[in-house]
């Protein structure tokens, strides 16, 4: 064992079985569980309670803590992925260390999962009480890692989100610096003509936030600009930029990701020429430049999308479809115009307004389904209407498709400079779909707009004001705290190092570096906690904190021990 | 194989402009009685649908789905969410079909009655002898001159007496 | 990562959040980890709004509860947040940057301070009492816990019901508790805020049962033991729910092996409400699959008009359904329901693919009931001084749905819009955050 | 009654205890033979904590990682596969390699989850109680696992493994990548050898031996025994205790 | 206080005995009923209409044009209702539709600006709830009533703007109150099928066959309807039905006001009942209601 030396302080541990309503006392008996690690070693309280994360429970936690000076604290319940962080600070509330406290899940993997095997699991709970116990015993305190906040806020993309967001940062008295690879700000909005539901004109928009920018203080706005390389972590992170040709370098506290999306390249979509069969964006600039002499206008929504391949809704098309007949109606009412869709989707208040203008207004609608595509012949298109239950030709002089937002093709590479994930469509992924909608799991890093999913401009710009307060909420702070269960080189194991360097090579956060004196040091702020050094290290002599080799070890014993 | 005829579709908008608004959710065809009796070979929703597209031929001429079979008895228009007055659209229809002369004979004869006597049951002479006996009043009908001469005026006669020639 | 508190920021201005929901309480966080200090008033004994009814949320089916209790307590213990629960706005002055603020905060007769909720109270009291919670599927006792796991996790004597103020006679409640934490003496009370810089409103919203059911009567609802509401369906879905979590019927306590799902009803109506309810598709899936996961034999059937699944994720949910969970989606809006001798609901459709109209027999019928403006908005509204949509939820300025008409107040959430949790949280934030450029006024 | 397996699983906390979870959530149905031990990351997982389960009579054991590529450490479960290679091929040489796994679950794999849980299960009953289980093991099997378990944790194996991926993976100064096909070689080579040579060090444990006994004892050819004997004795393993009738005999320092 | 009466057509010429019935009660609820010279068909909405609609509509209004507006005009059809709330409707609604009927009307010197009110009998009986339960003389203890309310008595609730559409009580409240009983049944809000006997006799029959069986199920004794088209479609089929599919259908049909006169004390002659095809006397000796 590469454990210092030290005698052993009297370790109390104190267990706490949750019932989680009927979630798990329904199965096994919680009471005889709590029963049954009260004869554990080192045990020196033990209950049972319906909902240890309600008030109640806290508060029996902390009394139990009082009453029998337990410096350990094991909970038994559903998952540390989401209870973790508040019984750490329940405990720390009642004076412990919240490294202190080790959490065991009898729910979401025991009795969730055999629930037609009570005594199975009630066995599996016991061993994992076991284990857990075993466990806190060899946990030591830890101390958080605090840093410095340097409270300037970075925000890659220029197009609507972006901006909202910077703006927002900037006017609440962040110095925000706004980065955009174009040559101007705005994204697509560059390339609309009106905006759904109210029919303002893009460029109007844009200019309102053009000039809300430019008028507002500490914003540093860079265009032709691109991010060649990010180091660093949350609080503390430096960019470094390519502006035209020109390499610029940025220290800043957090980064909001605003880099938009792309347009599905519709070649090879329904006999696609860019002449007579154009996209929905390809129709935008004409609209405005009032050249759409067409008679017969044809729509086609989800072209390319709820497929196999891209099997998402882009969710803005069917308003750009509506959107743009009534234009085209309203200029030429005497155009016919038929859209043929699957599911309409205007959902709310305005957009179901919308549609129902759309069709107070004439424009036709025919729905057709996935597995019977429109086929477009010269100059109708023949389509199996699914309300006629019959297949129908439709006359065309102008067919415009319905193509859906797709990711960047380069989102990876940023992905990866942010050491942040993507999904399978190659859009960012959020830290939580449902509760953590504009955070990273990454610390310091945030995401608004549709590089995280096709959104349309409203929630654009409700999701760009949305991480920039996530990101305010560390720029507020002149210091943060990060986990204090990292990688670590204690003193008493300097003599075991070699220098073999291994750890250096195998760390994935370059957290681990050697130093003027030749010396393996570790970076304890850039360290994520993972673990490989220590798996690696030729010596043995890395240790991870809250995980250490000991610590393991010793819940393999409780189990594996006869 | 159908084509989209706009100028039908405006006629019938022209007649009962709520036909826009259908979105065909079929809650028309899933609350009708002669549907469900028919398994849709009688559809409310279709009759709007090709209504929306002007589908001419099909209503008037081929007549699928068969107007005649709707029993007006307005569950669709009660029911319809987007308010649209379904009967009155097929009445237009009907109407239409009498134009096209494609109608049930029975309502041949119904019109023709009216028109010959002012009202659809003539009194017989046994009718009139029952309601003394039961101690009914006489009763004094429209004038048939004066019945005639607005179904001239509405055309109506032209329509149905064209259908004995 | 952990915010360490002691070098907040101070800001002399605060903020108020109307709402304890999800939307409320996400933005309520969101200013105090910035280091405003934020005044929370939830009319409701406790926090958590909707999401606290829900069994699983869409798409990735988490157990809503079990995400949401660490944000309650979160909310309940930040330093920089004073939880002004069972409390309703009553009067607003001032304008942006600083508003001041009067609150009627309802008497519980019980000592938050005092109560540890253990429930000796509850046992005792003698009045059953239908609970709002549970959607009236279960009786609660006059003196109770909001809900199991709410925050504050204190009783609640419901002056309407109790004894003592009806009839003058029991208090069996104040000589069972051991902390003399029952005080039938207790007023409402008035608090003033002064000096607030902004104000968010995220009073959520109500579905269009709670006000009247003509949406709901041409499918028997109330008539017809087997068809319940979605929010009814959710409870009887939940682990901790009036049915611990064993979906039973009404008519006879069956366990349902066809279930029907009607969508749309009271929305896309032009006799009804005109807009689309935005998270019903969504949620009518989960329902179903939660549903499949008690009893895998199950049939479910969905009936829609569109299927309205833009959401990440969403799409691939519904394909699951599907594909996994024996959902059978078909396009057809139902008309009416009959039942036959056993109460079974019989239901009659039109099905695209042979254009046949179709008759089916189901257990249970779920209806997707439609997302309305909560009651009490029009008088909040004039409190505010903001305008109200035609619908009458909360008129937003174009592009930017955060912001009311009234300069230095905001709004999330299901208020102006129906939306789903992902979006209402992100508003959520994004209200805070312009709370935030007024309250700092750069 | 019928073989219920003992099996423990460890698994990384972004992906695979997510899956779990997930499975949970979902009410996937599984059998509850396998405990797990919750790291943060795959790579985490040394080879000794995988053979001291086995050692202790645990009938299988699983490590479950993100898959390749979506590894919340970037590259964990890459270092993860070289270790658990490492291991298994160790553990050939006592024939308890197919106790133990690796597979990938995602967070959203709450189904896969159950299934490759499920089909764990069964396939150890299939293959029965681990030799190690039970009352009395067999004393022979356990000290060549001991044997395995200190080989792996010896510097000279830890650091073949650890440099693996840079050594194939990467080129080197003049531009050309180590074939991957000869490092395994020398991999193989460097595992038996260091077996054999701790399972002498665990022989000389309680009492000193001469080459010859070793041999007998570990039914290895004296040579070979014997050219173990100098590289430990150059790593200052062992040394000369006597010399008895010519006869070298040989202690553990 | 009392109306025009517009009799239409079905009742006066094939089915006097009903107008009996109704003219009776009238008489002893005090209402008085004013016969008007002159009308023609109303014309018939499930007929005429359907040929022409502004015939039908103009047709319509020339009968109202000639009622004068002292309490407005009632009908014993539903039909008839229909009509004549319908032409309201749409003169009302549409003014272009009005220019157009009272073009064509000057041509016979008549003018109709849509301000006659139009009230169904039950509606006025419903009205007059208390002035019925007064004059009951003997209760209908016994009876078993399947009511039918019938499409348009109810609908489209635009026009007739009376009853709920679908949950309707008013009959019900009727029959109630003349200590009837009143049986729920499926099927109870389907229609008879009357309207299409012109276009398919097949499905008309079917639709009257089953709502028949529901009858017979729900072990009712006896149908009230308050629409001829209605009593016919139920009374002249029953025995059609039997002999198509050997069913055994023999449930009297009574007219509202039928009912309602057995309970103000009159006798079936005086009513006559012996015009009915399927003669209520057996049901009166099973259910012991002495008449």
């Amino acid at each position: 064992m590469v454990e210092e030396e030290k005698k052993e302080e009297d370790v109390r541990v104190g267990v706490f079985i949750c019932h989680c309503g009927s979630n798990i006392g329904g199965l096994i008996d919680c009471k005889g569980l709590a029963e049954y690690a009260g004869t554990l070693h080192g045990v020196a309280h033990s209950e049972d309670n319906l909902y240890t994360c309600s008030e109640t429970g806290l508060t029996a936690i902390k009394t139990a803590i009082k009453e029998n000076n337990l410096n350990r604290v094991v909970v038994a319940s559903c998952t540390p992925r989401t209870h973790e962080p508040l019984f750490r600070e329940c405990i720390s509330e009642a004076g412990l260390n919240p490294y202190l406290f080790n959490f065991v899940n009898i729910r979401d993997q025991c009795t969730w999962v055999h629930m037609k095997d009570p005594e199975g699991a009630y066995a599996k709970a016991a061993d994992l009480v076991k284990m857990g116990v075993a466990k806190a015993e060899k946990l030591k305190p830890l101390d958080m890692i605090k840093l410095d906040i340097n409270p300037i806020g970075l925000v890659i993309g220029g197009g609507v989100t972006g901006m909202s967001a910077a703006l927002n940062l900037s006017r609440q008295g962040f110095k925000t610096y706004l980065v955009e690879r174009d040559d101007r700000l705005g994204g697509r909005l560059n390339d609309l003509y009106k905006l759904f539901p109210h029919d303002i004109e893009a460029s109007v928009l844009l200019d309102k936030l053009i000039t809300n920018l430019n008028n507002s203080p500490n914003l540093e706005i860079l265009l032709s600009t691109k991010i060649t390389n990010i180091d660093g972590f949350v609080g503390n992170y430096e960019i470094e930029l390519l502006q035209n040709g020109k390499d610029v370098n940025l220290k800043v506290g957090i980064i909001i990701v605003a880099v938009g999306s792309s347009i599905l390249d519709p070649q090879g979509l329904f006999k696609y020429d860019g002449q007579k069969i154009i996209t929905q964006y390809e129709l935008e600039p004409k609209l405005k430049n009032k050249q759409i002499k067409a008679k017969e206008v044809v729509m086609i929504q989800c072209a390319g999308s709820r497929n196999d391949k891209r099997p998402y809704c882009s969710s803005v098309c069917c308003m750009t479809a509506l959107k743009n007949a009534l234009i085209i109606k309203e200029k030429n009412p005497e155009t016919h115009i038929s859209i043929l869709f699957r599911d309409l989707y205007t959902p709310g208040t305005e957009y179901e307004k919308y549609y129902r203008k759309a069709r107070e207004e004439g424009i036709l609608f025919i729905r057709y389904e996935e597995n019977r595509n429109p086929i477009v012949e010269e100059n109708h298109i023949r389509v199996y209407n699914e309300f006629m239950g019959e297949e129908m030709l439709i006359p065309y002089d102008l067919l415009v498709l319905s193509t859906p937002l797709v990711a960047n093709s380069d989102n990876k590479d940023l992905a990866q400079m942010l050491k942040v994930p993507t999904e399978s469509n190659n859009f960012f992924l959020e830290a939580h779909v449902k509760l953590r909608p504009s955070d990273f799991a990454t610390d310091g890093v945030f995401i608004g707009g549709s590089a995280k999913w096709p959104v349309d401009i409203t929630e654009s710009i409700a999701q760009g004001y949305s991480a920039a307060s996530r990101a305010s909420t560390i720029l507020s702070h002149k210091t943060i705290e990060v986990e204090g269960s990292t990688s670590n080189l204690p003193v008493y194991n300097k003599n075991l190092c070699t220098g073999c360097e291994i750890c250096v090579k195998v760390c994935p956060f370059h957290a681990i570096i050697k130093n003027e004196d030749d010396e393996i040091e570790i970076i304890e702020a850039l360290c994520k906690g993972c673990g490989v050094c220590g798996a690696t290290c030729t010596n043995q002599a890395i240790v991870i904190r809250h995980f250490t080799d000991d610590q393991i070890m010793s819940e393999i014993l409780a189990y594996g021990g006869k | 194989m159908s084509v989209i005829n706009y100028e039908f579709r405006n006629e019938v908008l022209k007649h009962n402009a709520s036909l826009s608004y259908c979105y065909q959710c079929s809650t028309c065809s899933g609350g009708c009685p002669v549907a469900l009796l028919t398994e849709g070979k009688y559809n409310p929703r279709k009759i709007i649908e090709e209504a929306i597209l002007g589908l001419r031929d099909k209503l008037i001429e081929s007549q699928d789905p068969n107007p005649w079979l709707c029993s007006t008895c307005q569950k669709c228009v009660e029911l319809c969410p987007q308010k649209v007055e379904l009967t009155e659209i097929f009445t237009l229809v009907k109407n239409l079909c009498f134009e096209e002369q494609k109608f049930p004979e029975a309502f041949y004869s119904q019109g023709k009655a009216v028109f010959d006597n002012g009202v659809a049951i003539p009194y017989s002479n046994s009718i009139i002898a029952r309601r003394k006996k039961l101690g009914l009043p006489e009763i004094k009908v429209a004038p048939v001159e004066e019945i005639k001469a607005l179904m001239n005026e509405t055309n109506f006669a032209k329509n149905i007496l064209r259908g004995t020639e | 990562m952990i915010i360490s508190e002691e070098n907040l920021e101070n800001s002399s201005r605060t903020a108020l959040v109307i709402g304890g929901g999800i939307a409320g309480i996400q933005a309520a966080l969101d200013l105090a980890d910035m280091g405003i200090h934020v005044d929370m008033v939830e009319k409701k004994p406790c926090i958590g709004g909707k999401m606290a009814q829900l069994d699983k949320t869409f798409p990735t089916n988490d157990c809503s509860i079990c995400i949401l209790a660490p944000k309650l307590s979160e909310c309940f213990r930040h330093p920089n947040i004073t939880l002004h629960s069972y409390s309703e706005v009553q009067k607003v002055e001032g304008s942006a940057g600083n508003f001041s603020v009067e609150i009627l905060k309802h008497a519980r007769y019980v000592k938050e301070s005092e109560c540890i909720n253990c429930g000796l109270c509850t046992e005792k009291c003698p009045m059953r009492v239908e609970d709002e919670f549970d959607r009236e599927i279960r009786k609660r006792r006059a003196i109770y816990m909001y809900y199991l796991q709410g925050v504050p996790a204190v009783m609640t004597i419901d002056k309407e019901k109790c004894l003592w103020f009806t009839k003058n006679a029991c208090r069996i409640c104040e000589k069972t508790c051991e902390r003399d934490a029952i005080d039938f003496e207790q007023q409402d009370q008035t608090i003033t805020l002064n000096n607030v810089g902004s104000i968010v409103v995220a009073t959520g919203y109500n579905l269009v049962e709670d006000i009247e059911t003509d949406a709901l009567n041409s499918y028997g609802y109330s008539k017809f033991r087997n068809v319940v509401t979605a929010l009814e369906f959710e409870r009887m879905e939940c682990a901790s729910g009036p049915q611990g979590g064993h979906i039973k019927r009404f008519s006879d306590g069956e366990t349902p092996r066809k279930i029907a799902f009607l969508q749309c009803i009271g929305s896309r109506s032009d006799r009804f409400e005109k807009y689309c309810s935005s998270i019903c598709c969504m949620y009518t899936t989960k329902e179903a699959m939660i549903a499949y996961e008690h009893d895998n034999s199950l049939e479910s059937y969905v009936f829609y008009i569109d299927m309205r699944a833009g959401g990440k994720g969403f799409q691939s949910f519904l394909r699951r359904g599907a594909s996994d969970y024996n959902i059978n989606y078909i396009k057809s809006k139902i008309a009416q329901i009959d039942i036959d001798k056993d109460e079974n609901p019989i239901i009659v459709y039109e099905d695209y693919e042979d254009g046949k109209i179709k008759q089916i027999q189901v257990d249970l019928v779920v209806l997707a009931t439609c997302i309305i403006p909560p009651d009490g908005i029009e008088n909040l509204a004039e409190i505010l001084d903001i305008e109200l949509n035609d619908y009458n939820f909360i008129k937003t300025t174009p592009f930017i749905p955060l912001e009311t008409s009234k300069n230095g107040i905001f709004t999330c959430g299901c208020v102006h819009e129906p939306m789903d949790i992902p979006r209402s949280v992100a508003e959520a934030s994004g209200a805070a955050a312009r709370a935030a450029e007024v309250i700092r006024g750069v | 009654m019928s073989f219920e397996p003992k099996l423990l699983g460890f698994l990384c906390n972004w992906c695979s205890y997510a899956g779990a979870d997930l499975a949970g959530v979902s009410r996937i149905q599984y059998p509850p033979n396998m405990r797990v031990i919750r790291v943060m990351c795959s790579g985490r997982i040394d080879p000794k904590f995988i053979i001291q389960a086995l050692e202790l009579g645990i009938d299988g054991v699983y490590v479950m990682g993100c898959h390749l590529g979506d590894c919340h450490y970037l590259e964990g479960n890459y270092e993860a596969v070289m270790k658990f290679e490492m291991t298994q091929e160790f553990l050939k040489l006592v024939g308890l390699d197919d106790r133990i796994r690796l597979d990938w679950v995602s967070a959203s794999e709450g189904v896969r989850y159950g299934n490759v849980v499920s089909k764990f299960v069964n396939d150890i009953k299939e293959l029965g109680p681990s030799p190690l289980g039970g009352d009395s093991p067999d004393k022979e099997l356990i000290n060549k696992v001991r044997a395995i378990k200190l080989a792996a944790g010896s510097n000279r194996m830890r650091a073949l493994v650890g440099r693996e991926r840079k050594i194939t993976e990467e080129e080197n100064v003049y531009g050309e990548k180590y074939p991957l096909k000869k490092f395994k070689e020398i991999m193989s080579q460097a595992i038996k050898e260091e077996f054999d040579r701790h399972r002498i060090l665990i022989a000389l444990e309680d009492e000193s031996k001469s080459v010859k006994a070793l041999g007998s004892e570990l039914k290895i050819d004296p040579s070979i025994i014997l050219e173990h004997m100098l590289i430990l004795k150059s790593r200052a393993q062992v040394d000369f205790q006597e010399i008895i009738k010519n006869t070298p005999i040989y202690m553990k320092m | 206080m009392g109306y025009d009466l517009f009799l239409g057509c079905v009742i006066p010429a094939r089915l006097p005995y009903l107008e009996v019935s109704s003219r009776k009660i009238f008489e002893k609820l005090g209402i008085e009923l004013r016969d008007v010279d002159g009308f023609s068909c109303c014309p018939d909405p499930t007929g005429i209409e359907l040929i022409d609609h502004e015939t039908w509509l103009t047709l319509g209004a020339r009968n109202l044009s000639l009622c004068d507006n002292n309490g407005g005009v009632i009908s014993f059809c539903s039909g008839c209702v229909e009509t004549l709330k319908g032409v309201n409707y749409f003169i009302n609604k549409d003014l272009n539709a009005r220019e157009q009927v009272n073009k064509h009307l000057k041509k016979v010197g008549k003018t109709y600006e849509g301000k006659t009110e139009v009230k169904h009998f039950a509606q006025v009986l419903y009205e007059n709830l208390d002035k019925v339960k007064k004059n009951i003389e003997k209760p209908l203890e016994g009876f078993k009533v399947a009511i039918h309310y019938g499409c348009h008595y109810l609908r489209p609730s635009e026009i007739i703007k009376w009853d709920d559409p679908f949950e309707p009580v008013t009959l019900d409240e009727i029959v109630k109150a003349l200590q009837a009983e009143s049986v729920d049944y499926e099927q109870k809000m389907e229609c008879c099928g009357n309207p299409l006997e012109k276009s398919d006799k097949d499905l008309s029959l079917q639709m009257i066959d089953n709502k028949l069986k529901a009858i017979q199920e729900a072990g009712a004794n006896c149908v009230v309807v308050v629409c001829p088209a209605c009593y016919q479609q139920f009374e002249f089929n029953q025995k059609e039905l039997n002999k198509k599919n050997n069913s055994e259908y023999n449930i009297p049909i009574f007219y509202l006001s039928e009912l309602i006169a057995l309970s103000f004390g009159f006798k079936p002659e005086e009513l006559g009942f012996n015009f009915h095809r399927i003669k209520p006397s057996e049901l009166f000796e099973s259910i012991g209601f002495d008449v």
